[in-house]
């Protein structure tokens, strides 16, 4: 069937311990979403979705370390991402790679503005569907 | 209201009023083969109602009310009076139902173990549905799989299957022409035409059954098998779900124990017979 | 923040689903998913209340923590608090 | 068919005040009753109030569910309080829960199966603008972004145009006073603020007469009678649950004076006392008007499919309300605007 060794996969690496690591400071994302009601549903594949960091509707505004989105040329704010991210690059990141082409302040303001998304906003279902690999 | 009928369905029984003879007439038409109401208490009313006094005499089109209404929904012409019916008793299952957790999925049973398929329109499992069905699978619904939160068993809701189009063809070809409902062309989802299950499938539309595999078709892609990891599933299934936050803690007990109980699976099929084929692999596979 | 400390907020379940948890919230009726180290805060907060240094001591008797531990538990609780999911006193 | 058009909404009215009613229904009875229930926004009201009552088994399954989801409903609507206290708190003023949340918050038994939609909340006129800006800051946008709806809300009514959370997509509405200010009554928003009840845990209702005469303000005025059954309802709920308590009819006759409203709150009470024998005080419920059995024939309109019935009587309440709420030429302004927008 399929690959179903996800579930002991939770626990992630034990150190001699028998201890395992826990990252606190890892990545700023507690909830990596909140469920809302649908009466629509989403069905996106990770392998061939897109994150536009800003969306559309905001093209051309800058991102906030917070991941808000702010005035073009906003001082400590980042330029908008050349191109849209895809669900696996998002999903690495999440895991501790950065975006590509960013540096890690960029990084975790891209990062939080993804978490910021909303539905009915471009990229959100795209990061509904994403899975964070085993530790 | 003029004219009025009860139809059961699985667990939910609907009243049918209607300001025409014609809408009733073809709801009775296709359902001549469902047993008679086991309730006399409806679960939903549903009702179709002429849409403007006006607009009755010139063109007459069809308001769809009932219990839960849409405010914005556009009314029908009535000469799609049935399908105005249909998506009547859609509207209620999708913005009323808080017994079971609603799932906008097919399902299909095979010696006692339920097959789920879930995705957007397109996707095919309504026509997967139906071609398994043909198949010896037991069909148990093409729109709405309705997950028992007390039992985890999935219920049947053995609507006729709405063919659209091209898939309207293709199932003539295989099934008597008893079979079918009328043809109602040009409607705003193209050729429409509903697909009566067969005897058996209506005979156990009370026995529920335990899910045993989940699949996400995807039509129209180079074959591919891929395994859908758990929380990705649950976040999709509660985006498939259209009362999943209406029915709170129930909801979210059902759908946990589904996804964590079941596998799942994403499968892209460019052509049914390949889709077939993945399903009796997948199926041949399971524990 | 002036919050001295913290306690989950109950009652609530937590199911494990591959990497990530989803979590029923009784107070909100929420449903959030959530990544490491969520539930690991919430199960070492248990029916307590706790100060930010005796969370940390839990954590600590059960995991190997990162360096600045306490500024990362800070910042996951003040996201916690803001959720819902934990109460700040 | 045949039949169905003798029903009225009696039958749900007469059910919820005497529950034993429902024993003596056969399944086309029980049919009108639910669907009527329904309609008026009402099942799991008249869930809890047949409880322990001996009913066919698909009504008592539909009659539990709905009684579930509005548990349900209940959970979300405290919860979205908590988060409108939450975003206000930094401002130092009270919340006023106003309608169902108040209700629930505070656990009276108009609470029991109500259903609770947007979240109603009352702050001073001269805080409205703070209080925007809170709300925008916490996730709260606008629902309405149509210039001319939001000048009218701004300009002539009693809350502020209805914001939406980006989030958890719930609705608030901010009220400053509980009659727009276009009507004829002008009730003291201020008053209402002042004598506000703590909960304890930073959230108010209005205090037990003020909630009663918002209840009846809008019955009355805040719309054409829509919906009205469950809103008589929550008057029959709060007069049985606070009628008792020593002081409160003198002190609702003081309030229904302050705020300008007797002859409605004298209306209410008969109204309330009709269809659902609500013990009233016979000397603030007056004598019955010839308007009652107008009044009643609007409330009782809907028949055993759910529908609206008497549709000349609902034309003259929807007229009506517009005429209280407003002089005369702004309504034509309004109707000729409206109407140019389709």
């Amino acid at each position: 069937m399929f690959d179903e060794d996800s579930e002991n996969e939770v626990s992630g690496a034990a150190t001699d311990a028998g201890r395992r690591a826990l990252m606190l400071g890892a990545v700023g994302a507690s909830a990596v979403l909140t469920v809302r009601p649908a009466l629509a549903q989403s069905a996106v594949s990770v392998l061939n979705c897109q994150i536009p960091v800003p969306d559309p509707a905001r093209a051309g505004q800058y991102i906030a370390a917070d991941g808000t989105v702010v005035a073009p040329g906003t001082v400590g704010a980042f330029v908008p991402a050349p191109r849209p991210f895809t669900g696996q690059e998002v999903k690495q990141a999440l895991s501790g790679l950065n975006l590509p082409g960013t540096s890690y302040t960029q990084n975790q303001a891209y990062l939080n503005y993804i978490r910021r998304l909303q539905y009915g906003q471009s990229g959100f279902t795209c990061f509904a569907s994403l899975q964070m690999p085993g530790r | 209201m003029r004219h009025s009928t009860t139809v059961t369905i699985g667990p939910r029984t609907f009243r049918i009023g209607s300001d025409w003879r014609a809408p009733v007439d073809a709801v009775d038409a296709l359902y001549r083969d469902y047993p008679a109401p086991a309730s006399l208490i409806p679960d939903y009313t549903v009702r179709l109602e002429a849409a403007k006094f006006a607009r009755r005499l010139i063109r007459p089109s069809v308001a769809i009310c009932g219990d839960y209404t849409l405010p914005e929904a556009v009314p029908q012409s009535l000469a799609h009076g049935l399908i105005s019916a249909e998506m009547a008793m859609n509207l209620q299952m999708a913005l009323g139902e808080r017994r079971f957790l609603l799932l906008h999925a097919s399902s299909v049973e095979k010696g006692g173990k339920v097959l789920i398929m879930t995705g957007e329109s397109g996707s095919g499992k309504s026509t997967l549905s139906a071609l398994l069905a043909s198949r010896g699978w037991r069909f148990m619904g093409d729109e709405f799989a309705l997950i028992d939160p007390l039992t985890g068993d999935v219920c049947p809701f053995p609507r006729p299957i709405s063919l659209k189009n091209e898939a309207i063809g293709v199932m003539r070809g295989m099934l008597p022409a008893t079979r079918f409902g009328p043809l109602q062309a040009d409607t705003a989802k193209g050729d429409i035409c509903h697909l009566i299950p067969d005897d058996a499938a209506i005979a156990a539309m009370h026995n529920p059954a335990p899910p045993a595999l989940i699949l996400f078709p995807a039509y129209g892609l180079p074959c591919d098998i891929r395994p859908v990891g758990k929380s990705e599933a649950f976040v999709r299934l509660t985006q498939a779900s259209t009362n999943y936050t209406a029915l709170g803690e129930a909801g979210f007990d059902a759908l946990a124990r589904l996804v964590k109980n079941v596998p799942i699976g994403a499968i892209d099929y460019p052509d049914t017979d390949t889709a077939l084929a993945l399903v009796d692999e997948l199926w041949a596979a399971l524990p | 923040m002036g919050a001295s400390t913290y306690a989950a907020s109950l009652p609530f379940k937590s199911v494990a689903l591959d990497g990530l948890s989803a979590i029923y919230h009784g107070a909100s009726g929420a449903t959030h998913v959530v990544a490491e180290p969520v539930p690991q805060i919430l199960e070492a907060l248990g029916g307590d209340t706790l100060t930010l240094a005796e969370l940390l001591a839990r954590l600590g008797a059960d995991y190997d923590l990162d360096d600045d531990a306490e500024a990362g538990l800070s910042a996951r609780l003040d996201e916690l608090v803001a959720l819902g999911l934990v109460i700040a006193r | 068919m045949g039949g169905t058009a003798m029903i009225d909404a009696r039958l749900l009215t007469k059910t919820l005040s005497q529950p034993s009613y429902a024993t003596r229904l056969d399944a086309r009875g029980w049919t009108s009753l639910l669907t009527i229930a329904h309609a008026e926004r009402l099942t799991a009201s008249l869930a809890w109030r047949l409880e322990g009552l001996k009913v066919p088994p698909k009504a008592a399954a539909i009659l539990a569910e709905a009684k579930a989801s509005a548990e349900v409903g209940r959970t979300h609507a405290l919860w979205e309080a908590e988060m409108a206290r939450r975003a206000l708190g930094p401002l130092g003023l009270p919340l006023i829960l106003l309608k169902g949340t108040a209700f629930a918050a505070a656990g009276l038994d108009a609470a029991r199966g109500r259903l609770i939609g947007d979240l109603d909340i009352l702050v001073p006129r001269d805080w409205l603008n703070e209080v925007e800006a809170a709300l925008l800051g916490a996730g709260w946008e606008w629902v309405k972004p149509d210039p001319y709806d939001d000048a009218y809300y701004r300009t002539h009514m009693h809350e502020l145009p209805p914001l939406i959370h980006a989030a958890r997509d719930r609705m608030i509405d901010v009220h400053h006073t509980i009659l727009p200010l276009t009507a004829r009554v002008k009730p003291d928003a201020a008053a209402l603020i002042a004598g506000a009840v703590p909960l304890g845990d930073g959230l108010f209702t209005l205090s037990p007469p003020d909630m009663m005469i918002h209840a009846v303000a809008h019955l009355f005025a805040d719309g054409d009678l829509n919906g009205g059954l469950r809103n008589l309802w929550d008057i029959d709920r709060l007069i049985r649950e606070h009628g008792a308590v020593p002081n409160y009819w003198p002190q609702l006759i003081e309030r229904a004076r302050l705020h300008g409203l007797v002859p409605h709150v004298s209306r209410a009470l008969r109204l309330s006392q009709h269809l659902f024998e609500t013990p009233v005080d016979a000397f603030l419920a007056y004598e019955a008007r010839k308007g009652d059995i107008f009044y009643m024939g609007r409330l009782l309109a809907r028949n055993g499919w759910g529908q609206e019935t008497r549709k000349i009587v609902r034309l003259a309440f929807y007229i009506r309300s517009h005429w209280l709420r407003m002089p005369p030429l702004m309504l034509a302004q309004h109707l000729w605007v409206k109407w140019r927008r389709g």
